[in-house]
């Protein structure tokens, strides 16, 4: 694990970047792992109100603790509401109610579309199999933007072409919109530990908007695995504060569940 | 291209005010605009019936009333001059008889008229689950072969690309505002309910905006205890009303029980027409709020008071805490 | 209102002669009115183990008394369960877990269609509007089987032709079973002040099958507005029981709001 | 012709016994046969494990399991010769890892096949809605673009009639049996469960058979006080039965927490091919039933235990009672 300015992980500024983009966002949809932390930072620093939703049902949660898992019992135990999936993933998803989905994979591409269902070889017999969509399907389609962590910057995991489509972004072939189609705008945001690609609409691709510390616009090019354009106005990402760093170390994840 | 990324540190709250609390008259008149479709539900139960004399007292015209199970509010909002159209399953005064004042209208026996758009309970079910899932339409296995069909073009129909069959399909439906009333709410709008629930929950995820009229405003910690209990979240909510007797005459479980005589004589005394404009004047347009309605009502009231019945309490115990497990902190 | 033997009032006769028919019957759904009484009065004496299930989601009610509606809170307090509306018809009506549902109409037609809509003039100007389908259609469509309780025995309620056919037995078009259909076999049992008519599978149509003591198989068929067939082992309604009058007056529904 | 009516005065009860109450072996014998489709439902809390284990156990074969998210139950099927097919949205170990048994047979390492049906999880609920609802299929927008729909032909889609524009459908799941764990019920079946809810309502209604394992049996009276409460109704259920600790290593909300450490362990081990049947034969095979599991396990469970967070009690009162009001009876 490389760490930057400050020693700060590659897991670190993954969690602060994905934090400091919930500013003015509502409802957000946390997955498993990077996005519980980064959701419990922003709550601590910068959205107070945010109102998040787990896949688990569980909307409006107070733990008392960083929750081990989407379904940890925490979570419920003063909650403000659990809804049943037919209800999460109808009313809440599909009825367009979340701002911010986040999203995990093994690979993206330039469309923001990703992969987590398998890595070589084919869907009858994959080199490696992995999960598959999970509720990423969905989530992708009516969300009304989506952050997509990776936590790995490489040829392999950003790539030109995916092995499997297991979750196409609405950009991807236009057809946002309509009833019958998905509702969302697909990936606005991609974090990775080399910076931040950003959804440039008018060239229908992911752009890289800011590089993290200690890396290059060249090594960031050069790592990625499509011709990657690169902004007019690309800055270098900001410092981890050091109130951030000390709430994500001593506070949110002491022991580095997340931060391993 | 979007903005580039947030500034570190900068503390910003820009989510809407999380107190949603909100007088009857300002939640109506901010949210019920002339040529609304306003659904107002509640199956015999959890009525919002006082949010409907609201929109009679606001004189709110050219609406669209979507309520599956009518009863005399129908009547009302009638004569009032409110309601220009109606959809909906069941055109009686629940059980008690005719809703005469609608069926003058629909007989053409009056001057008024009624846009009428007719399903069954079913078809009205589907149609607010669609409308709350974000889909086109829902499918329903019934319709075929009656002629309901045959005088509502909005009953279509696709084939079932697995059997090759045709299959009944009816349209979302999205009000532009929903209406339900509930036992109890927290101030950013938790709704908890329970008795007959009917369609409380599918018509609030279904309209664009929600208001929510409650016997009591309760402690955040009240609704916290219970998260299961929550059928509305607090997210999909644009105004809380506390309104204790808000369902009257129809019951809310724990608070008061239905007043049945008050559903007979209304299908009585609402065969003379000249009886409905009466009842408005002196029960809602004379009366400047449903505090002293209920305060006309007091006697009626106090004989459908209902005596305890506890549900007991579970437990949403969860592993131990913080300072048991070891060092950590509250994090929201 | 006439009385027949023992003095026995037209309602008091319907509600004893649908709760005979629920012998061998497991989940009943229950209107208002006779059907609600009627299940009373078999839980008593028939089959204390009926599991009823009420249009407003109530399931396995245990009432102190006889509801005054089927949304009468009565039905909830102590009641084994309460479903949402999605529930009730989506996966307890639809999802054929109905094994009778009782409906009313103003109008039958030998085959089982009512109408419960209109009367006389057309849908855009009836004579006579009356509540529509409620949750009939559905009933209709996929409880196992429907009897239909018409309190008012004449050429103008058993008609030759719906004025309007508000609720479509699945018998009428042999469109039963499939996928997409109905799935119930629809009225199995008409219940009238002046006898009980059953669904003849061979004909195709509703025929006589007992006639109620005071009337005459003349007198059905004259006031009957189709051709009325008559079964060749057609029988006089067996009186009610002492026992069943009693239940009915003295501990049902002794204020006769339903025996009005 | 159906036979006359019925003879008056003949008291029959020829409903299914009320007492549903069964061991876990009799169940599972009873109601899951070589060949069945099972559903094997629980999102990461409420998981039928124990029954899962009691089917290894009886060594049933041929099964097509039907779970929208995997845990390690997936690879303690696929290793005892159970699982033939795998009707999924998620093959992860829920967020613990990898399956490695189920890696090593869809990766082709492995003499097993495995039947893969595969959606997400949207896709499998809608397929449960639709075999809950007696629904042919079930709209659902999305799947559109993906690869997903290359690989599954059954992801096909309909013309929306009012718009014109194509939408996915997913076709009905129903279950030949399925088993779900909750907190308690009553002996004729009545479920009650809170904290995360996933699909267990849905999939029982869409089961042709229900099993569900309660960490109590209460008393009827416990269950009717709160019938809110109450998720699946005794009238679909087929067997219910007793089985504390029933859902580790997943929780159950007020009796004891996940073990995060077993997720973690089992994704570890199970690389070791060796491992997966030597955990059977010592945790399964060689023990009577999940008593002697728990029994095994002891101190793990005992560090899961919760600390109390009571729910508070609501008020189902209604009208006065009988006594009050004049005469009357209990009905029922």
């Amino acid at each position: 694990m490389s760490t930057g300015a400050r020693g700060v992980t590659d897991a670190e500024r993954l969690v602060i970047a994905a934090a400091r983009l919930l500013v003015g966002r509502r409802t957000v949809f946390a997955g498993h792992g990077v996005p519980t932390l980064a959701i419990s930072l922003a709550q601590r620093l910068y959205e107070p109100g945010l109102e998040i939703v787990y896949e688990s049902g569980v909307v409006g949660p107070h733990p008392d603790r960083v929750p081990t898992s989407i379904s940890d019992s925490l979570l419920v135990t003063g909650a403000e509401c659990v809804v049943g999936m037919p209800q999460l993933f109808g009313y809440l998803i599909q009825g367009s109610r979340i701002d911010v989905g986040f999203l995990g994979a093994a690979q993206i591409d330039r469309q923001g579309n990703l992969n987590s269902t398998l890595i070589g070889g084919d869907y009858q017999q994959p080199q490696t199999r992995l999960p598959g969509s999970g509720g990423a399907i969905e989530v992708m389609a009516h969300a009304r933007e989506v952050f997509v962590v990776i936590r790995m910057h490489s040829p392999r995991s950003l790539v030109s072409h995916l092995d499997f489509c297991t979750t196409p972004s609405p950009a991807r072939a236009g057809k946002q919109g309509g009833s019958t189609q998905a509702s969302g705008r697909g990936v606005s945001t991609l974090i990775t530990p080399k910076g931040t690609l950003r959804w440039a609409a008018d060239r229908g691709e992911l752009i890289l908007t800011a590089v993290a510390r200690g890396t290059t616009v060249d090594d960031v090019v050069a790592t990625t695995g499509w011709p990657l354009a690169v902004a007019g106005d690309i800055v270098e990402d900001p410092l981890p504060t050091v109130e951030e760093l000390r709430i994500l170390r001593e506070e949110l994840d002491p022991e580095r569940i997340y931060l391993r | 291209m979007i903005g580039g990324p947030a500034r570190a540190g900068r503390a910003v709250d820009s989510r809407r005010p999380r107190d949603k609390v909100s007088t009857l008259p300002d939640a109506i008149a901010r949210y019920v605009r002339p040529g609304s479709r306003v659904a107002l539900e509640g199956f015999g139960h959890l009525v919002p019936m006082a949010a409907a004399h609201e929109i009679i007292r606001q004189r709110i015209a050219d609406l669209t009333i979507c309520r599956m199970s009518c009863d005399m509010m129908i009547d009302q909002l009638l004569a009032a001059g409110c309601l220009r159209g109606l959809i909906t399953s069941f055109l009686g005064n629940s059980s008690g008889g005719s809703l005469h004042e609608l069926r003058r209208a629909l007989e053409g026996r009056s001057t008024v008229k009624v846009e009428l758009q007719e399903f069954s309970h079913g078809g009205m079910i589907a149609r607010y689950i669609a409308g709350a899932a974000g889909l086109p339409f829902y499918p329903i296995r019934s319709y075929d072969d009656g002629d309901l069909r045959q005088v509502n073009p909005l009953i279509a129909s696709v084939t079932d690309p697995f059997s090759g069959d045709e299959i009944c399909v009816v349209p979302a439906l999205r009000p532009d505002v929903s209406v339900v009333h509930a036992q109890r709410a927290d101030r950013a709008g938790n709704v908890q309910a329970w008795g007959i629930l009917g369609v409380q929950q599918e018509v609030a995820f279904a309209g664009k905006a929600v208001i929510v009229t409650v016997e009591e405003i309760v402690d955040d910690a009240v609704i916290r205890a219970d998260p299961n209990r929550t059928i509305i979240p607090a997210q999909i909510v644009s105004a809380v009303v506390p309104c204790p007797g808000g369902a009257y005459p129809c019951s809310v479980q724990g608070f008061y029980d239905r007043d049945d005589a008050f559903f007979r004589r209304w299908s009585e005394n609402a065969r003379d027409e000249q009886a409905v404009p009466k009842w408005l004047r002196d029960n809602v347009y004379e009366l400047p709020d449903h505090a002293a309605y209920l305060q006309r009502i007091g006697a009626a009231l106090d004989r459908l008071r209902v005596v305890p019945a506890p549900s007991g309490s579970v437990d949403y115990g969860s592993r131990q805490p913080v300072s048991a497990a070891g060092p950590g902190l509250v994090v929201s």
